[in-house]
């Protein structure tokens, strides 16, 4: 198992004739992920690495029966290719674009909801279940198949926890980088309700950071339905207040959504909170006896 | 991004939204002369400034002559609240407050989509009245796919207002509001206070507006009011070169790819000791100009006596950012310590590349930050 | 039985402080309708005929437990008033005001689909279970219970129609006056379904006009799905092409939509058609043998 | 509501889709004025006239020089199609056309929405097109919550073109058309054909919009085109007094409460032999001052031999009806011959009220209709 992506996955490429999409087309190609196509309006019936190019998702859905997207279009065409991509039936869209103005991000969640499809990210390094497919910019080579789930707001953060973990011989189920932005698709709580349900996930890594309140609240999911043992490790303690850190949903904003409120209720929630990402595999073995 | 108050209520008026008459002024004597342009009596004498808590600094006063007017302007343009100087006051009609209530829209992460929030207890602090009595706020999400047709602003309308009057009029100035906050890709539209006058009118007396970043692309008017400060200005500056940069006050400069690394790196200086004095995120490449770029920006603090550079090669490799670094510190005069902590694929081969030049190295960021903090 | 109102019908009236709301409530209420409120903003408190007005709808289905709805205010702010009802949770929603707007009849449709709620009308005259309850501007008193289910585009022709079946001692178990526009809400199809599912009903009349195609749509229904006896009628034979008759919806356009056509398609699926309204019971009554 | 080809080529332009230039004309010399200015050597002159089969009337010419020009203008201006009169033609660029489309958008009654209607047979009369080849139309229902957002408008735009240059303008053209037909309330927003030239150009050359008569009231701009014919200004004059009225060309008056009773009562008298003069829906009250407009609107038409009253006395009961007639009658000096058909509510006293009246009184349609068709 893993979750949300497997070998089944059929994969179309947003934006695949663009520099980064064309980009990671290539090395998601190398990693075994089955890319079906891509999309680029105006480019129907040309080839990118060997893939079909299509005008539209919904042909491209035709044509391929893909059931995965992951769009690499500029964040101001983001929200429209999140939509068509809904609108044609896929199922999981990944959305890397970064800058997507948050109203934006609203309306595509809004849509994907209504035709009853998930979305991940924005603004995110998309997801990888080792040794079966990658959807998105991820280092492949850090990964380890195996049975720690990983979820994160953070892109490199995600990296280097997963590449301790790799390296202290601990594999992944599924790593997924949710998105730095305030309102993203999937986020922990449904997440970690994914992982603790899938049979080969064994222990779980949350990596959060400061801004809004989804920790906490994933704290509380976990003391009353995961029963997997769950480490976390929160970025940004050291953060000034009303200052976005990179990510735009990293700020701590009218008094809430600092560093040290979610570290509380993530310990309170039995949770293991990690000091430096280093830490991480000891204190996951520890709690996995 | 923030605007003003006046900058705010400008955009109210524009979408119909009530408010009080005001004039804005540079200087005394402008004040004085809104005065008696104003023909009222009483008038309040308002800071102009891009952040909170301007009436506890003393930054909000009532007048009842053209001499109050005068001399509260004085005083208030001469004025610095939290660090900001006031260069700009409003003489603003004192209207008869009868009660006060809060309306505000923002963004809500946990329902993804914008939220109304409306209370009774207006002119207070909203967040302590959030905390204190959160049942006396309203919260309703708002459809995006819906927005607010004429039966939800009716029905919102009705938990604060009995009169159809006074319904009638909230019911338009939350339409107008929200359409203000869609149009103009706000993060936060707030009034505090909305005040029912003695005369039954409903008055936006105080309005707070700021706006998402990743949009102000297609909102030229939103922009053109942008007044950034020093801070911001550098920021601005940085994001111009791809990065994302924030100014803190401590010793080590950290150069870091990723936000989430980035922020870890601050966190693990503070935790072995050091005080970090900046937040940047060089994003994803080893391009040596960016590296030049970067160092440049790190370097023009006077403050910074070390930098440490945390890059996690994942996409692109280590070996091609140990090279992309030597070549940028090629151009780069500078006798400040650098640790460079190199992790990830081909690690080995980028540290190996390193030893021996001006860099010093690490393997592990417990290491390199250690080295950091006990720098030169 | 009977189909979409009966004795479990809670019915709110909005704009029940107007003219015809207050009008009809009280014949609704005379007939034995449980009217359990209705709204007018600004008037929340008060009584009309002693029901209890509220100011919203939310209010009313909080404070009655309704499940149905009338509409009696002005066509310009009847969609808002069809969506306020389905939002509030309203199940059954018939809006009796003529003139909406084309465009907002499609809006307020689309809305109460995506509530899962049920749309009578506009631009109709509301429907009626003899002997359990009223919701509309039907005359009661020619209403008489029993197993014809009468369905309708037009008002005054469905009375002719109850009339001749009631002085021919033939009762009705459900009579829906579906609204003269061109988009309406419940149409022919659905009725005849639920009115084939209905087992209290045991023969139906289906009375159309010209405009629009619903009735060769509704023969074709009839034909592969209804087992009861269908009898017909059709008005409109002697209008003129691009003229609008009185409602909205009809009207012959673009060579379509004429009496003859429907006529025949509706014999073609074994309907008879009566000549004249007169004519329905006799041909009921044979086609019941 | 019908407007004309300049009129909607005009809400073409002020929404951005693109029309050929063109110039209006009261009289065939300004015709050749507008040849002169457009300095443009092949025009047609188009005559605007709110019917259909223009072109197959000879109402629309190629005309090469000035000559031409006027003299098609001359006679395109004596001309009248379907019984208009044309007062006004267009002169108008001529195109050269590479193939030609078809782009409507239309109220459905089947999916209850807006359809987007396209066809590459663009220039033939599309319902042949919809009976002979119904698979070269291509429909598509608008879900009005949604709209036409760009990814909408790309995939249908790729229905009909592949080269990206001809999507994109084909994309705008159908979210401007449909913006246009949306924001005015339109039933019918019709381009037949939209051209693409030989340059690469995508151009509406003729364009027919009908308008929601139910909203007019919120379409000032819409309703001030409005050119009532003599027949739309009498049903304008009943619409106003509450009734339906459509004149037809028969000899028996009718007057009925009910559009669907009104209708059969049409159906009966044709049925039994007779013609109907007309169909009148006086609505569902017995006011008599309502009966005396219906009846003077009736009176008008010298065609009228007899009156024919069905009535279905529902909530109005039958006595109630007949005190109305009565009341009404007393007025109207008429030696007209008035069949009254009252059925319903208390209809033997509405009926016993009217013997022994100017009224012939009957008792079921069938009745009345036989009355009406052998008077006198």
């Amino acid at each position: 198992m893993s979750i949300l992506i497997n070998e089944s996955t059929r994969l179309i490429v947003q934006g695949i004739t663009g520099r980064d999409g064309g980009f990671h087309t290539q090395k998601m190609k190398a990693y075994g992920t089955n890319v079906v196509g891509g999309t680029s309006p105006g480019k129907g019936g040309t080839e990118v690495l060997g893939i079909p190019v299509f005008n539209t998702v919904y042909e491209a859905v035709e044509k391929t029966q893909a059931n995965t997207s992951i769009i690499f279009v500029p964040a101001r065409f983001a929200a429209d290719a999140i939509k068509e991509a809904a609108d044609a039936g896929i199922g999981l869209i990944i959305c890397i674009s970064e800058g997507m103005p948050t109203l934006d991000v609203i309306d595509a969640y809004r849509f994907v909801q209504m035709k009853g499809a998930m979305l991940i990210g924005p603004n995110c390094p998309g997801l990888m279940s080792p040794g079966k497919s990658l959807v998105g910019i991820l280092p492949a080579q850090i990964f380890k198949q195996g049975n720690i789930g990983v979820i994160s707001r953070s892109g490199t953060l995600t990296y280097e926890v997963v590449y301790h973990l790799t390296a202290n011989g601990m594999g992944q189920s599924s790593a997924i980088g949710m998105g730095g932005d305030p309102v993203v698709g999937l986020y922990f709580r449904e997440l970690l309700e994914m992982l603790q349900n899938d049979p080969e996930t064994e222990a779980i890594v949350m990596i959060g950071e400061i801004g809004g309140n989804a920790e906490e609240q994933a704290a509380e999911y976990v003391k009353n339905h995961v029963t997997k043992p769950v480490v976390g490790f929160i970025a940004g303690q050291a953060a000034p207040p009303g200052k976005q850190m990179g990510h735009a949903g990293a700020i701590i904003s009218g008094g809430g959504g600092t560093a040290a409120e979610k570290i509380a209720a993530m310990e309170a929630a039995g949770i293991k909170v990690a000091k430096e990402p280093s830490e991480i595999p000891a204190m996951l073995k520890a709690a996995m006896k | 991004m923030k605007i003003h108050e006046y900058q705010a209520k400008n955009l109210f008026s524009s979408y119909g939204i009530p408010v009080e008459k005001y004039v804005l002024c540079n200087v005394a004597a402008e004040a004085a002369k809104a005065y008696d342009d104003m023909a009222m009596e009483r008038v309040v004498v308002k800071a102009q400034v891009l952040t909170g808590g301007r009436g506890k600094a003393g930054g909000v006063k009532l007048a009842k002559n053209r001499e109050d007017v005068a001399r509260h302007a004085e005083t208030i343009l001469g004025m610095a609240i939290k660090e900001f100087p006031v260069t700009k006051v409003i003489v603003s009609e004192a209207v008869n407050i009868g009660s006060e209530y809060y309306v505000s829209y923002v963004i809500d992460r946990n329902t993804k989509s914008v939220i109304l929030m409306m209370s009774a207890e207006g002119g207070m602090d909203i967040e302590e009245v959030a905390e204190k009595t959160p049942e006396k706020i309203f919260k309703f999400p708002i459809d995006p796919l819906i927005g607010i047709p004429d039966y939800l602003a009716r029905k919102f309308a009705f938990e604060l207002f009995k009169d159809a009057a006074q319904v009638n009029q909230m019911a338009a100035i939350l339409q107008k509001l929200y359409k203000l906050f869609v149009d103009k890709d706000a993060s936060l539209a707030e009034i505090n206070p909305l005040v029912l006058t003695n005369e039954g009118n409903l008055i936006a007396i105080d309005a707070k507006m700021t706006f998402d970043d990743n949009a102000l692309y297609r909102q030229p008017q939103i922009h053109a009011l942008f007044e950034p400060t020093e801070a911001e200005k550098t920021e601005a500056y940085a994001k111009e070169k791809g990065f994302s940069f924030v100014h803190l006050d401590g010793e080590i400069g950290c150069m870091v790819n990723g936000a989430g690394l980035a922020m870890a790196t601050m966190d693990m200086i503070k935790l072995y000791g050091g005080t970090p004095a900046n937040f940047l995120d060089i994003g994803g490449s080893s391009n040596p100009n960016k590296v030049i770029d970067a160092m440049t920006l790190l370097l023009k603090d006077p403050k910074v006596k070390v930098v440490l550079i945390n890059i996690f090669g994942g996409i692109t490799r280590c070996d091609d950012v140990a090279s992309g670094l030597l070549t940028a510190f090629e151009q780069l005069k500078t006798d400040m310590p650098v640790v460079v902590r190199l992790t990830g694929t081909n690690e080995k081969e980028g540290r190996e590349m390193l030893k021996g030049t001006h860099f010093r190295v690490a393997e592990t960021m417990g290491e390199a930050v250690r080295m950091a903090v006990t720098a030169p």
